[in-house]
């Protein structure tokens, strides 16, 4: 099988399905990164299953041309949970956005990461309910505008890759949908990781929140609020001129040069879970300077619930031998009438 | 001393929660089951985990009928009440025949025991109640004591086998051996030999003392049941649904996915299923109801027999759920064991009123069969055959199981399994042709591809989706014609239906009684005993309670009157009356309480004497 | 040229996405509302936010039907078709009337566009038309370029106002004023006075192309409607509904809170409700709606008025919070504005199939009123009494709208607000004495004490409570007497109601219509017109659908056949054969669509032969 | 009102209802607690709400003689947001167990938690489900063995109080059944915080999971099993002999005297997230000689979501006026037929 499909091309992970997002919509890119990495993964294509829930994003099943299910609102995690279990071969990824994943469906997805099933979760953070026509998000800033919120949000908005991490997350990471480098190497990363993998994608909804990471996705102003991760690497960013380092447990922005080099800064390290927690608290103060980090945050290997359960499966049939239905129907206690 | 023949007697064992009473009850079944009787018991566990000790709340209590006939129901009002505290008699009571016959533990009938149990504490109960009943009072804790004065135990290790007297007691009373008792204590017992033969001690000693006051009591023989030959087993309503399912997985060579939430009183299924991993049984206790059901469904599209189950607070979680599983159109067995409502209602007691709920509770033209077991032991075959339907014809159905039925057990002649049925996963035929998902076979089921099949990649979802291909449609006409295939598709798996049986009676006459679900046993019984007396009363049992058998409404305008017995306000009758345009009547009761087969008897005769005014006028 | 007059037309409009269909349709209604007009209108948006331009699933219309007399539908055939493109033509031409009128923008009949829509490339579409159709082409763009040819806008920015054009024609046609249109330019583009002018050019230029080309076309009079007097507004349903709630809450004096969690079609009361904070009303967009319904229900054991509003799959995620609120006997109103389903269904269209998932989607014996809306201002009132009885009643209330009530919109004659009925609150009198939770009145409604009222301490959830205390009671009668008590209660809500009034027709008759919901305005118009033609039709409709009107049975039984009209598959039919036994007759649409008034006069035609027939054999 | 309050006993906090936990369980010392603080309040009786879910520790409003709701399973939370926001005056408690709380009621308890409204959550954490008498509950250990685990459970548990932060909590605390004098001291602080209280209680179930916490709360093992927190005061715990200090990111536990003194050590602070962050994470790993945390690990001031919302109701009318209700319901578009 995997013979045949080394010569797949990205257009055989393509639908005879019309892509109906807006024209202009970020979740294009995305679409367009995934099947692009799929011949990549070297799992036949009869094993790919696509996962979503409701909303503008859960309709990229439709356009992979592998399996796939456009399931209900919030759920994709925990139908994504039940078929990895039943059918553990297989490579799922789940596709859910900010209000799918994060507000009708957060609980399923911190189980998830919490059990550590090997899927690979896909969250397009587009800040606002696309499908729906615009109401603000568990991920819209307060003071944002929407439908629902016409004089501003005032709700505290969630910090997706701190909760991941919360939840005992065993892989973070961020990426943009105006990034398609970044992204396919995160999707590629998130593949790889031998369980849950949380890969935040920042996604632009051109209708309904335009220009939400503009500041980090446009071209000129990027370096200056980006930070790219790398595992053991230091943290650099605008364009080699800056660097942060741990003052105590502060990061701190420096410029490298006369004070500083690069030996002084922070070097990545995927594995600390403490600096991963710093990492994902970049995010809330943007006056401070730091950047928002990219890329992987933090990655651990933890055993994978499928195995677990497997691992059951197995010692309960070397322990009490195949189950006999006979014998299970009949139980330990029997009498004959005559 | 009397020996009376009796054909059936009904015992209610009853005490405090620390009592043993369940172990009490469940020998005593045991007994009678090895000695030939027929039987069937159920269980009565107060609310609390561990309500507080002597009062009312904290009353355990097993009832047991056993007897030489057939025996459909733990009966109704008691014959045999033993009562191990003054609490256990004044919940109890009131449930004892006219002339029934206590068994009173004297020594819980202490002034503590009297206020706990809200008397007076200076009454003397049992002397008043020697007034109007017979009353055998003995100090159980003294005798036990007694019996066990030279053991090296301690006092509360002795006072703990105290319930093994009075199980002593009413081997004598019904002439039983104590041999396997004897043995079941030796083996549980195997690694503290001083409590199996303290145990044993005092289980003679209740025997003795039953000899030595021969002379005041009633002896009563219960001869054994003509019971078909074969091997039986005990089972619970929880049990045998567990073990069908496993059974049915096997049948279909479908591994066992079983997503669940633990609640009252479902959760004995996901814990005796998560016990056979060795059949490849996959348990998985989720976050809550809805991600049981959604796993459940992933499962399936995965490929394997998605089950899930609950009662009525978390079934109404997975309402939206079973209306995708519904489009998707993927093998799903949803089980609904019952319990009182609304809302918590009354957790720990039994209801039927969640049938309408499994018709209809749905948004949208949302169709599923639905099917009812009626007895512990019939949900087996209920379960093998859900999952029959589920997945050859390729839809979610609700299996309806109560408390009663769940936590009640009864002799079950089991099957080979061998003889189970065979159960064939309509696969996809991947022949390199075009894999259409949602075209049908003659019986509107569509074929069923799952992910490691090259060949057959497709997405499905839960919006409407356009006839064959599955692809995404708002075209009107197309909607339209899915609704009625959807409808059409469950309506057809009644053709499958073997006939209808009546359970007793003809199949036309004066009275019919309908009923489904755990009714069966009162309802067995009260027609049988009326049919004995020359009343024209029929009993029909439903299992299929959506789609109806075609047969159905044939039979059941064969009838002068349909009575409708249910533990709710009144729920299978509107869904007959809507159909059928019959008059039929409904007989409720809503106590989470099983009827009583007398509620029924009386019920017919009201539509007897209904009927003769209307011949007379 | 030729001046007819009519008594009502119907016109489409249609195109692209971005062609400001909704605007122009929404212009022509209100000029035609201020000159005098009836009518009723109703926008079909495609299901994508922006599906791809000048395909047909992109396509956005505008129906309206206005008229001379009372207008209850946006109509069924369309008198007038416009098309801004082939793909619009594509999707809306069966829905023309045989000898209808379109006018189509030519240049949205490029080869590009034919190919988007589906026909062949080279395929001259328009004249191939002309055979069967009356057909006008004006190649808007062009025009419009030309009317602006002395504009300093961009070509983006002219070719925007083109709807404007067509806008102008009909205006012509119909002999309307230009003012309103003109006011509303400018008011709108106040800021941006180069745009304003240029719409209204092209506006202008529009009328003035009808004068120009005169001689070949025919123009409508369609004189103004027999209004009752009084001053009036649009108003949709959705507008209707968040407005009713407002009203209540002040007429109740009681805070409103609007706990919901967005979903289609019912996600603009939200929005709607979100901008009146100025009444003190608090909107909780919760994370989903077990969270918004909850919220709701926390809201008004804290004295508010809990609202919660969804659509088919949030309302079955709400069953198990209605059934705690059922037992709580607290103030709830729970919204339903119908989509198609099952599943998410068809979110963007129309249905009624969600009845018996309100009557019985719960577990356990769980009663609750339910009352539907039938057209778009009918929902005020429709919300005004369902939080009357809520709160008088002390119960969860369910409100039945659908897609077609919720985005339509009629123009409204509103009442003042003085005029609306006065809700009194059950509020509980803490005067010392033990404060009872669940001690009822005669109309079986306990009072209600709110935190922050010493002497109210009381506790409420969701287990079986004991009569009058409210305490947790596992006594089994007093379960029975509860369930009977709440079913009984919502019963005598019907006590309350006024007489039924027919729609049309008589008392008694041959053939009784019965509908609910927004099947109204269609069988409205088609009984009228079978009255008309001498059929002895009548039209009863009913907004209380659960528990029926007292006074139901005895009109139902006056009448030979019964026909009950449902965009679903029969469900109120379900209900009311099974309640009284007749043999009503269903007709069912399940397209996303509303009736059109032709498919129930030809059902009722259908009836009156099987009564002739039945009357002549 | 609040004078009447002041000759209030615990006993007046009492109903009449019988208490139904199993004799020996934990829930009871803990209905103690509570009982006893309620007259410091200062807040009239009937101005305080208990709302509960299901379970056996959510049966606690029946034994409060104040308002009281027993709500259904996992709802507590989003009932509890309903009604502060109804009536912010209420001073409103939340009753939960970890199943009712972080299984079923998992996301609602983090959008409460980041939505921030001024409600005390007790969470009953027993590590088992005790109303459905012992199956394993996502706090229980991997390989605990119950009654739906037989084989042991394989589930990574939450870790409450990192969830909770990683929910952007503004009050996380922890204390246990045993320690009448320390619950105390929390419940008031719960109490007193503005803002969403987060309080883990650790707490016995006698009866299907006896022992849980037996090496944090016995006399015996305690002083080197737990470590409470005071804020400004050294982390200092094993009765004075040991204390942490902070290596770069991990803490590391020292003997005090010979070589470290108590100036040398980790000062706990409250206020600091990153600290609070490494507090919650001792915790997994009883190797390491870290003792768990007790006391308040992190607390912080961000605005109440029912100020908010209030602020929005005030600024609305300060803007539009106090509604009309007849300009709402004639809109602005109105047309008279004569
Ligand atoms: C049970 C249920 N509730 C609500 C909805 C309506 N709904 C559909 S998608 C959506 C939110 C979409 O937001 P997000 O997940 O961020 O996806 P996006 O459209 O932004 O990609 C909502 C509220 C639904 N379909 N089902
Ligand atoms: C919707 C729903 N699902 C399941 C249940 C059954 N149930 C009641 S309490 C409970 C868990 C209790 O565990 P926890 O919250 O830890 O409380 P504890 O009893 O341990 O105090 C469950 C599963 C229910 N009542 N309702
Ligand atoms: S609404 Fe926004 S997210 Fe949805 S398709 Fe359009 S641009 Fe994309
Ligand atoms: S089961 Fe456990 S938690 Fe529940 S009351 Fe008993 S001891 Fe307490
Ligand atoms: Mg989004
Ligand atoms: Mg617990």
């Amino acid at each position: 099988m995997s013979e045949e499909n080394i010569t797949l091309t990205p257009k055989d992970f393509a639908t005879d399905q019309d892509v109906r997002w807006c024209p202009g919509c970020g979740d294009y890119s995305i679409l367009k990164q995934v099947q692009t990495i799929m011949p990549e993964l070297d799992v036949p294509k009869e094993d790919i299953v696509f996962i979503s829930g409701i909303g503008c994003s859960s309709r990229f099943p439709y356009y992979m041309n592998t399996y796939g299910m456009h399931s209900i609102h919030g759920r994709a995690t925990s139908v994504a949970s039940g078929l990895k279990l039943a059918n553990p071969n297989t490579s799922v990824w789940v596709v859910t956005g900010d209000g799918d994943g994060l507000s009708i469906g957060g609980n399923h997805l911190i189980h998830l990461l919490r059990r550590n099933l090997d899927v690979n979760i896909l969250l397009f953070n587009n800040e606002i309910y696309g499908l729906t026509k615009g109401q603000y998000s568990p991920t819209s800033p307060v003071g944002q505008v929407t439908k629902s919120s016409p004089m501003g949000a005032i709700d505290h908005p969630f910090n997706p890759l701190a909760l991941a991490l919360g939840a005992d997350a065993t892989f973070i990471a961020r990426t943009a949908d105006r990034d398609p480098l970044h992204q396919r190497e995160m999707l590629l990363r998130s593949h790889k990781h031998k369980g849950s993998s949380f890969l935040e994608i920042y996604q632009n909804c051109n209708v309904f929140n335009d220009g939400a990471f503009e500041v980090m996705t446009d071209k000129k102003g990027r370096p200056f609020t980006t930070l790219y991760l790398e595992h053991g690497k230091p943290l650099v960013f605008a364009n080699g001129e800056k660097g942060i380092i741990l003052d105590g447990l502060k990061p701190k922005v420096v410029n490298l040069g006369a004070d500083y080099s690069e030996s002084d800064l922070w070097i990545h390290d995927e594995h600390d879970q403490t600096k991963a927690y710093i990492l994902t608290r970049m995010f809330e103060d943007p006056q401070d300077g730091l950047p928002r980090p990219f890329g992987v945050l933090y990655s651990e290997e933890r055993p994978l619930y499928e195995d677990l359960l497997e691992g059951q499966l197995v010692s309960a049939k070397a322990i009490k031998g195949e189950g006999n239905l006979d014998a299970l129907i009949a139980g330990s206690n029997t009498w004959d009438v005559k | 001393m009397s020996q009376h023949e009796v054909s059936k007697v009904t015992i209610l064992f009853s005490g405090d929660s620390g009592d043993g009473i369940q172990l009490t009850g469940s020998e005593f079944s045991h007994t009678a089951a090895l000695y030939g009787n027929d039987l069937s018991t159920f269980p009565d566990f107060p609310a609390e985990i561990r309500a507080p000790q002597g009062t009312v709340a904290g009353v355990s209590g097993f009832k047991l009928n056993f007897g030489s006939e057939a025996i459909y129901t733990p009966g109704g009002s008691v014959d045999v009440l033993v009562v191990m505290n003054a609490a256990a008699l004044k919940k109890n009571l009131s449930d004892l025949k006219e002339d029934g016959f206590i068994i009173a533990n004297s020594a819980g009938f202490d002034k503590r025991n009297l206020k706990l149990a809200g008397y007076p504490d200076d009454s003397d109960v049992l002397s008043e109640l020697r007034e109007s009943h017979r009353v055998l009072d003995l100090d159980v804790t003294k005798l036990t004591r007694e019996a066990l004065k030279d053991s090296s135990l301690g006092t509360k290790d002795r006072d703990r086998s105290k319930n093994m007297f009075v199980l002593g007691f009413l081997y004598w009373i019904y002439g039983r051996s104590l041999d396997r008792t004897t043995q079941f204590l030796e083996t549980k017992f195997a690694k503290k030999p001083e409590i199996a033969s303290a145990n044993i001690t005092v289980l003679k000693a209740g025997y003795h003392y039953g000899e030595t006051i021969e002379a005041s009591l009633p002896r009563y023989i219960v001869k054994p049941a003509k019971l078909e030959a074969g091997t039986y087993r005990n089972i619970s309503g929880n049990q045998g649904l567990a073990i069908g399912l496993i059974a049915a997985a096997e049948k279909s060579n479908l591994p066992l996915f079983y997503g669940s939430y633990p609640i009252t009183p479902a959760s004995d299924i996901l814990h005796e299923l998560s016990r056979h991993k060795n059949f490849g049984v996959k348990t998985f206790q989720a976050e809550d109801e809805i991600a049981a059901v959604t796993s459940a469904i992933g499962a399936s599209f995965g490929g394997n027999l998605g089950v899930t189950a609950s009662s009525g607070p978390g079934i109404a979680l997975k309402t939206e759920a079973i209306g995708l599983a519904i489009m998707l159109e993927l093998p799903l067995v949803i089980v609904n064991v019952q319990r009182g409502g609304p809302s918590t209602g009354l957790p720990t007691k039994t209801e039927q009123a969640d049938l309408l709920q499994a018709v209809y509770g749905r948004n949208g033209e949302a169709p599923m069969p639905v099917i009812a077991a009626h007895s512990p032991s019939d949900t087996f075959s209920t379960a093998i055959e859900a999952c029959k339907i589920a997945i050859e014809h390729m839809t979610p159905v609700m299996v309806l199981s109560d408390g009663y039925i769940a936590n009640g057990s009864e002799p079950w002649k089991f099957p080979n399994a061998k003889d189970l049925p065979t159960i064939n996963p309509p696969k996809a035929k991947l022949d390199g042709g075009e894999y259409l998902p949602y075209q049908r076979d003659e019986k509107l089921v569509r074929s069923w591809a799952v992910p490691g099949e090259a060949g057959g990649e497709h997405r499905v979802g839960g919006l409407e989706k356009e006839e064959n291909t599955g692809n995404v449609s708002y075209d009107p006409e197309n909607h339209e014609r899915m609704v009625k295939i959807r409808a059409e598709k469950v309506q057809r798996i009644a053709n499958s239906f073997t006939p209808l049986e009546m359970e007793e009676g003809e199949t036309s006459g004066d009275i019919l009684v309908l009923g489904w679900g755990s009714t069966f046993g009162a309802i067995k019984v009260a027609v049988r005993e009326l049919r004995g007396d020359g009343v024209h009363v029929s009993h029909l049992h439903l299992r299929h309670v959506s789609p109806f058998p075609n047969d159905l409404e044939e039979l059941l305008k064969s009838f002068k009157r349909v009575l409708i017995p249910e533990i709710n306000n009144g729920q299978l009758v509107k869904l007959i009356r809507d159909q059928y345009l019959i008059d039929a009547k409904s007989l409720c009761k809503i106590q989470g309480l099983p009827f009583r087969s007398s509620e029924i008897k009386a019920a017919v005769m009201e539509e007897v004497r209904i009927l003769t005014q209307m011949q007379e006028s």
